[in-house]
């Protein structure tokens, strides 16, 4: 086999892997496990747009995963509308809002840039939290919304199973790793990533840095805001603290950076290592030593960024390419 | 015993080697130059010296001692002062604060006084800056300030980074007269340069550095002759 | 007609005038100079012109249209290409990225882009090296991938500034050697340099100006000859050798 | 009208407490380019130290600082030595490397629950303390003595620090440092240690904000958290890495806290305060002391 | 195409890697005869001095119940405790619930002390039909929901406030004192509002004046400008629903702007927290809290259960702790009835709970009975005022008037 047919055939295996994985693990613990780890990955992969190619850190995406999870929860709790056109107005909405936090923010460098999105992602929180109805929608303030767990159906985005939500996230990962792929390559990423080093450079090469910026802002929040609908229908309740939380903006970055960030394939590494870590140590150590799990993961974080600053991404591609070599000169 | 001496050093840069087998010495006194274009390896030469970097094989001694282990700070302790490329000033703060920061090792931190008079002396027109940002002065006072910072560190060898790079043609002619005067009053001084021909002119030997290797070395005057430094170098 | 003029260009930065009142021309496919003492005032003349300020006054022209506040990549789109002082490689990625970056201000497709990319690196010899990390080029070669990145953006104007600072008098020669093969391709070329064999051997004019004011215009010849010049710039020693 | 006034006072005294639980981040932004995210969790330990000191001594709590000062130096001093360092030197390339975030929120959380396990999560306070309820009267208005002193102490420890940086070898060390680390590197000037310093004096002006604290306040594992990100707020307004600006963009902020609520919901206050920072973001966005983040 | 699609081999093989830990992760340990209780609190984060209290009180509980000899209709079967901590975050909450469930195989669940928490939370068990007790979470939408595995033992919101204005009128009739304004300050929660909603209601009712409604976020690090409000709205009342931090600044900072109250009821939670009493110290005499239960209730075993449990763990019991310590009882009865693991029969014995005696009825009120929608309907509250009576400051019952501690006399209004 020649090295681009042996990655073709990983390819094949890792998305039989993904899509059979359901059949084999009845169990929807892990089933729940797995789809919070994709809704991970694919909230890292559309942060990744901005955060990644485009060279800043932001740490408020919570506030546009917390608009599309309103949005949608509203209309269908009170309009009875669709949440899969909740999601896509969700995304919409959280575009524009994108759109004008970005304006003034993309002028701002490095650190400046990274405490402007958290001011703008807790304001957005303490706004929800002040909020009970904006005009006819009920926001219910710090209350949060629950969504009844009536009409089950595609059409409502709402199941009894695990297996559909998997497959829901898992297909939405896959696109969104598409779309990244994609970008990675046109001319849009090639300008992205030449305005996020040197933008000066970049601007006297024709590119708009700032509209480039905006147009990431715009797909990443828009991407963030369906997966905040998509997580609303998967847990039926959503509150301000929950969806637009500091801590859900944080570990978005900390998974991008300690997967690799601005690479394609780095957020999933980040969940794949992140979210077990939290989970699980939360079930072995949560109860018995309390903090104890935190403490771990805050370890984890602080040995992967000292060990391997550029995220996992580096060596496990270097070892990959090192085990495909060897199968390569094998088969010939 | 040469002053300093370089043997055999090997120096990379990430993952590119920029600097091969590179030998050198300089003697106690003397005014060298090591000339080259850019990417020749000269910073990265000095940088070694300076301890910035560290070679990966040979060795460097300084008045005897080993220093090509230690720390930056170690080696200006010893009397190396390196005068870095670009100047490289404390931008922010003013001129005083620049000159007293320079005097900042062991060798110098008692005499910061003494030595400032010394700095104002030779160039008087810091005295007259002396309360103004860094950053607020024209290139060639800049300069000036750059060379008056590394002689707060008494040194007992200077090196300085292209102390021309950027400067107009009348400027570069004060820098080079105040590093003969530097020299004249017994600092051994270790220059590199682009501007061959003003540098060999004050200097004793000087070596030319090419693709990170020593190509020519030999007295001043005689590479001003050389035939291969005037076609590369002189543009003659 | 003039590809670029200048008219009584103003560009003051809080109190400090670094560009006062300068006015010039280049006609199209000329080499134009412009030297002077550091802090002069040239390459705030360079931004103002390449869109980066807006002047603070006095009118900027390219191909005839009043192009004071426009932006950089309008400009670029327009045909005005730049190198800068310090060079400015987008250093994570290869040479072929960083000339893609700027074959794709004209063109949306990939292959494109990638064909026009590897065409100018051809051009500059630098196609053997397309797949080296920027960061690890040498200065020489990333002053020429500067140029390449501006080239790739097929310029009718381009704005040099300081390309062979640093560079050894043979490498001087080469890159003057690139600067005329340019020249014959039809662009035109307005250049920053403090090397004055260099300049001196291409400009068909050279600007000399000081404190941002232009003190001498003229032929190579009859600016070193220029008394103000020597005294502000060239020092009394100076000869053209 | 006096109770605007009397808010204002209010305002403006716990607001240079805010700014003095700042004064380390931005001192520690100034000289390290990086963020420290586990600024709030410094607070939090000298708290703690503050708190043990006082209740096992039964000293005055002021006096305390004689003790909490040198340890939480050391604390910060050896905390960037061991962890931070490393990720200096792995990115030694990097002005401003993004990866020290996620380490300084790293030791956010192990500090943070490390506490909540040795300590359990209980809230305390030190109930006999001489300053406690203090109120000092003045034409009808009621000032709290604690803050009084916390607003000393912030005025105190910012002037300390400025005139340590612009008048002493090390302070001239370290703004050289800050401004330039290669060309510190060149004058011997070692720059891990000045970081290290830079690190103990931030975390040593966390202490001396846990002190002027901890007689009016709760001590418990996640105190930090509760003047994190309102540091964050603070030093920005402030300009980052400008130390008079930390204690005015406290006071700032203090104000907002205080006034604010008297003509809306405190809920409101809290949102305005975002509001206002995104808005000065935008419009001046170094910060009042707007020298791009120098001293 | 290269790249990427190595990239996507290099996930492949880690997601490979975890797949197969995962898989031998879910295999079922084979199972004695135990009842599996799993317990959804918060042990970290800013609520984790509730959730450690809880956990505390239902161990005691669980090893009086094992040392009795468990659960004799199983054949002695032992409780056995899992608990998770939920950080105070629903979606962890939710996930865990969905592990005891699927892979813990656990019979019953209890939490979460969080209402944002326990909403998502009840809702999985529903849908397994996991029978749910909650100890404390007062929302009344908890049982409001239709859901049929839901039980809890606390009261729900719309009582306590209900008991705190009936409190509030015996007093005024007892002490013949004419209280007229109000003012409502409260945590800017789920919790807070739900209380405020409703006392805006009651004081409409009682014909009182609201002077001042008035959010507050828990967070805050300063509440002198929340203290200058109320001390300029000047009213008789206020009343305070509070986190414990906030409790106790809130408290501290009234006194030292000497604000003259003529009563301050509390909501429990944080000013039942026993860290409030040592931090709030002098501060909080005569403070009015609203409570479950207190430790001078006059039940048989009482005081030996809160002796008991302060030996153990340094602190009083409060009122909700005792309602996990009681849940366990109520646990273990229904257990004894249903004499079965199946959850349909567990929930059905839940349903038809009328527990009025046992080691674990320590509480104020006669019996535990659920009604249709899981509510305690016998849940009551008591109030108690803190003051000194020669012992420290403690927490005194003072209402209804037949619970009050013999030869204690409240003092109202505040002086």
């Amino acid at each position: 086999m020649t090295r681009e047919n042996l990655q073709k055939a990983f390819l094949t295996l890792v998305l039989i892997i993904v899509f059979g994985l359901p059949l084999i693990l009845r169990s929807p613990t892990y089933l729940h496990i797995l789809v919070l780890l994709y809704l991970y990955a694919y909230l890292t992969t559309s942060w990744n747009l901005v955060g990644g190619f485009a060279g800043v850190l932001p740490l408020g995406h919570a506030a546009f995963f917390g608009i599309g999870a309103y949005t949608s929860t509203v209309l269908y709790v009170q309009y009875g509308v669709s949440p899969w056109f909740g999601m896509v107005l969700g995304g919409v909405l959280a575009s524009i809002t994108g759109v004008m936090i970005g304006l003034p923010t993309f002028k701002m460098r490095g650190a400046y840039f990274a405490l402007a999105t958290i001011a703008f992602g807790e304001g957005m929180r303490v706004m929800v939290e002040n909020i009970d109805h904006l005009g006819p929608f009920n926001i219910n303030g710090p209350r949060g919304l629950q969504i009844p767990p009536l009409n089950v159906g595609l059409a409502n985005l709402m199941f009894t199973n695990k297996e559909p939500y998997y497959y829901i996230i898992l297909v939405m990962l896959i696109a969104v790793l598409a779309v990244t792929y994609f970008i990675s390559r046109s001319r849009l990423g090639y300008y992205l990533n030449a305005g996020g080093e040197e933008p000066e450079a970049a601007m006297s090469l024709g590119v708009n840095v700032a509209r480039c910026k905006l147009i990431a802002m715009a797909m990443s929040s828009f991407l963030t805001a369906l997966a905040g609908s998509f997580y609303a229908q998967f847990s039926l309740f959503i509150h301000p603290k929950s969806v637009i939380s500091l801590d859900l903006s944080f570990e978005i970055a900390f998974i991008a950076l300690i997967g690799g960030r601005g690479s394609i394939v780095g957020p999933v590494l980040g969940a794949l290592l992140l979210r077990p870590v939290s989970d699980f140590s939360r079930i072995y150590f949560g109860a018995t030593l309390p903090g104890l799990h935190l403490i771990i993961f805050g370890m984890v974080l602080i040995l992967v960024m000292i060990y391997l600053p550029r995220g996992l991404q580096q060596p496990l591609t270097k070892a990959y390419n090192g085990l495909l070599n060897r199968l390569d000169r094998r088969s010939r | 015993m040469a002053f300093l001496e370089i043997s055999n050093i090997d120096v990379s840069y990430g993952d590119v080697q920029v600097i091969f087998d590179l030998s050198l010495k300089v003697y106690e006194g003397e005014v060298v130059s090591i000339i080259g274009g850019n990417g020749a390896g000269k910073s990265t030469l000095l940088k070694t010296i300076s301890g910035l970097l560290h070679p990966q094989q040979g060795s460097i001694s300084f008045e005897g001692k080993p220093i090509h282990v230690s720390p930056p700070e170690e080696i200006v302790n010893l009397g190396i002062v390196q005068i870095p490329e670009g100047r490289k000033l404390f931008t922010l703060m003013s001129v005083r604060d620049n000159l007293i920061v320079g005097g900042y090792n062991n060798r110098a931190n008692r005499h910061i006084a003494q030595l400032m008079e010394e700095v104002y002396g030779l160039l008087p027109r810091l005295r007259e800056r002396e309360s103004q940002l860094a950053m607020t002065l024209s290139g060639g006072e800049q300069q000036m300030v750059a060379i008056g910072r590394g002689l707060m560190a008494k040194p007992k060898l200077l090196m300085l980074d292209e102390p021309s790079l950027g400067l107009a043609p009348i400027l570069i002619r004060d820098i080079f007269e105040t590093v003969r005067k530097i020299a004249d009053q017994g600092t051994t001084v270790l220059l590199v340069e682009q501007d061959v021909k003003h540098s060999l002119s004050l200097s004793d030997r000087g070596y030319v550095l090419e693709n990170g290797r020593i190509e020519i070395e030999g007295l001043a005057e005689a590479l001003l002759e050389n035939s291969h430094v005037k076609t590369a170098y002189l543009g003659a | 007609m003039a590809i670029l003029e200048l008219r009584n260009l103003i560009k003051a930065f809080g109190g400090l005038r670094a560009v006062d009142g300068l006015s010039l021309a280049i006609e199209e496919g000329q080499i134009l100079g412009l030297i002077g003492p550091n802090g002069a005032g040239k390459s705030t003349a360079f931004n103002c012109i390449a869109g980066v300020y807006p002047p603070s006054s006095g009118e900027v022209y390219f191909c005839g249209e009043k192009t004071n506040n426009q932006k950089p990549w309008d400009l670029c789109r327009k045909g005005l290409a730049r190198t800068f002082q310090i060079v400015k490689p987008f250093a994570s990625k290869s040479l072929l990225y960083n000339v893609m970056v700027g074959s794709f201000s004209r063109t949306k497709k990939r292959s494109k882009a990638e064909e026009k990319a590897l065409a100018v690196l051809k051009s500059l010899h630098l196609d053997v090296k397309k797949d080296m990390n920027s960061g690890n080029l040498t200065i020489a070669d990333r002053k020429k991938l500067e140029i390449g990145r501006a080239l790739a953006t097929e310029p009718r104007l381009l704005l040099l500034d300081e390309v062979m600072a640093g560079l050894r008098p043979t490498e001087v020669d080469e890159m003057v050697a690139v600067i005329r093969n340019l020249r014959d391709s039809g662009i035109t070329i307005f250049l920053i340099e403090h090397i004055m064999r260099a300049i001196m051997a291409l400009s068909d004019r050279i600007v000399v100006i000081h404190y941002g004011k232009k003190i001498c215009e003229g032929t190579p010849k009859e600016v070193a000859d220029d008394e103000r010049v020597i005294k502000a710039y060239l020092g009394e020693d100076y000869g053209v050798s | 009208m006096v109770f605007i006034l009397e808010d204002t006072i209010n305002g403006i005294l716990m607001g240079s407490i805010y700014g003095l639980t700042a004064l380390g981040l931005t001192l520690i932004f100034g000289v390290l380019k990086v963020i420290n995210f586990a600024h709030g969790s410094l607070l939090m330990v000298g708290m703690y130290v503050a708190y043990w000191a006082v209740t096992l001594s039964g000293a005055h709590p002021y006096l305390t600082l004689i003790l909490v000062i040198p340890v939480m130096y050391l604390f910060g001093y050896y905390l960037q030595d061991i962890v931070i360092k490393p990720i200096f030197k792995a990115e030694s390339e990097v002005r401003e490397p993004i990866t020290v975030i996620i380490v300084t929120t790293g030791v956010w959380y192990v500090l943070d629950n490390l506490t909540l396990l040795i300590f359990g999560p209980h809230y305390r306070t030190i109930q006999e303390n001489p300053l406690r309820g203090k109120m000092l009267e003045l034409g009808g208005m009621l000032i709290s003595v604690p803050k009084l002193w916390g607003f000393s102490a912030a005025v105190l420890t910012a002037a300390a620090v400025y005139l340590f940086l612009q008048k002493t070898s090390m302070g001239r060390a370290i703004r050289a440092t800050s401004l330039d680390r290669e060309a510190a590197s060149l004058m011997g000037i070692k720059q891990f240690k000045i970081y290290n310093i830079a690190f103990g004096i931030g975390t040593a002006t966390a202490g001396i904000a846990a002190v002027t604290l901890v007689p009016f306040y709760n001590v418990f594992p996640t105190v930090g958290v509760l003047f994190d990100i309102k540091g964050f707020i603070i030093v920005v307004l402030g300009g980052l890495g400008s130390i008079g600006g930390a204690i005015l963009g406290g006071m700032i902020i203090g104000v907002i806290e205080s006034v604010g609520p008297q003509f809306m919901a405190a809920t409101w206050a809290e949102g305005i305060v975002y509001g206002l920072f995104l808005l000065f973001l935008f419009v001046k966005p170094s910060g009042l002391f707007g020298v791009r983040y120098d001293w | 195409m290269k790249k990427p699609i190595k990239e996507i081999g290099v996930c492949s093989a880690v997601l490979w890697v975890l797949t197969m830990a995962l898989g031998a992760g879910s295999v079922c340990l084979a199972q004695d005869k135990v009842v599996k209780v799993g317990n959804i609190i918060p042990l970290s984060g800013p609520s984790a001095s509730v959730g450690q209290q809880g956990k505390n009180a239902r161990e005691m509980a669980v090893e009086e119940i094992n040392a009795a000899g468990g659960i004799k209709s199983l054949g002695g079967a032992k409780l056995v405790m899992l608990y998770t901590d939920s950080e105070s975050k629903p979606e962890k909450g939710v996930a865990e619930a969905e592990r005891f469930i699927n892979t813990e195989k656990v019979h019953v669940l209890t939490g979460c002390w969080n209402s944002a928490v326990t909403y998502p939370t009840t809702a999985v068990a529903e849908r397994y039909g996991i029978p749910f007790i909650v100890p404390v979470s007062v929302a009344d939408k908890i049982t409001e929901q239709g859901f049929k595995t839901v039980f809890r033992i606390a009261a729900k919101d719309s009582w306590w406030t209900r008991d705190q204005f009936a409190f509030l009128r015996d007093m005024e009739k007892e002490f013949n004192a004419k209280l007229e304004k109000i003012a409502f300050v409260y945590e800017n929660g789920d919790w807070g509002k739900g209380f405020a909603e409703q006392w805006k209601e009651l004081a409409k009712k009682g014909d009182y004046k609201v002077v001042l409604d008035e959010p507050y976020p828990s967070t805050a690090t300063d509440l002198s400008p929340i203290v200058q409000k109320i001390k300029r709205a000047n009213p008789d009342v206020l009343l305070l629903v509070s986190n414990a931090a906030d409790a106790i600044l809130l408290t501290n900072t009234l006194a030292d702007y000497r604000v003259k109250l003529k009563a301050i009821i509390g909501s429990g939670g944080g000013h039942a927290d026993p860290s409030f009493l040592q931090a709030a110290g002098k501060n909080a005499q005569y403070l009015f809290d609203i409570v479950e239960w207190e430790t001078d209730v006059n039940k048989p075993g009482a005081k030996e259960a809160n002796e008991k449990f302060k030996s153990r763990y340094g602190y009083n019991l409060a009122g909700e702790s005792v309602d996990a310590y009681l849940a366990m009882y109520v646990l273990a009865d229904a257990m004894e009835r249903a004499a079965s693991l199946d959850p349909v029969k567990i929930r059905e014995a839940l349903a038809t709970t009328n527990l009025g005696s046992g080691r674990g009825m320590i509480v104020g009120y006669d019996a535990v009975e659920f009604d249709k929608t899981g509510q305690n309907k016998h849940a009551s509250l008591v109030m108690v005022q803190i003051n000194d009576i020669g012992k420290g400051m403690e927490r005194i019952t003072v209402w209804p008037k037949n619970a009050r501690r013999a030869g204690y006399q409240p003092v109202f209004p505040m002086p």
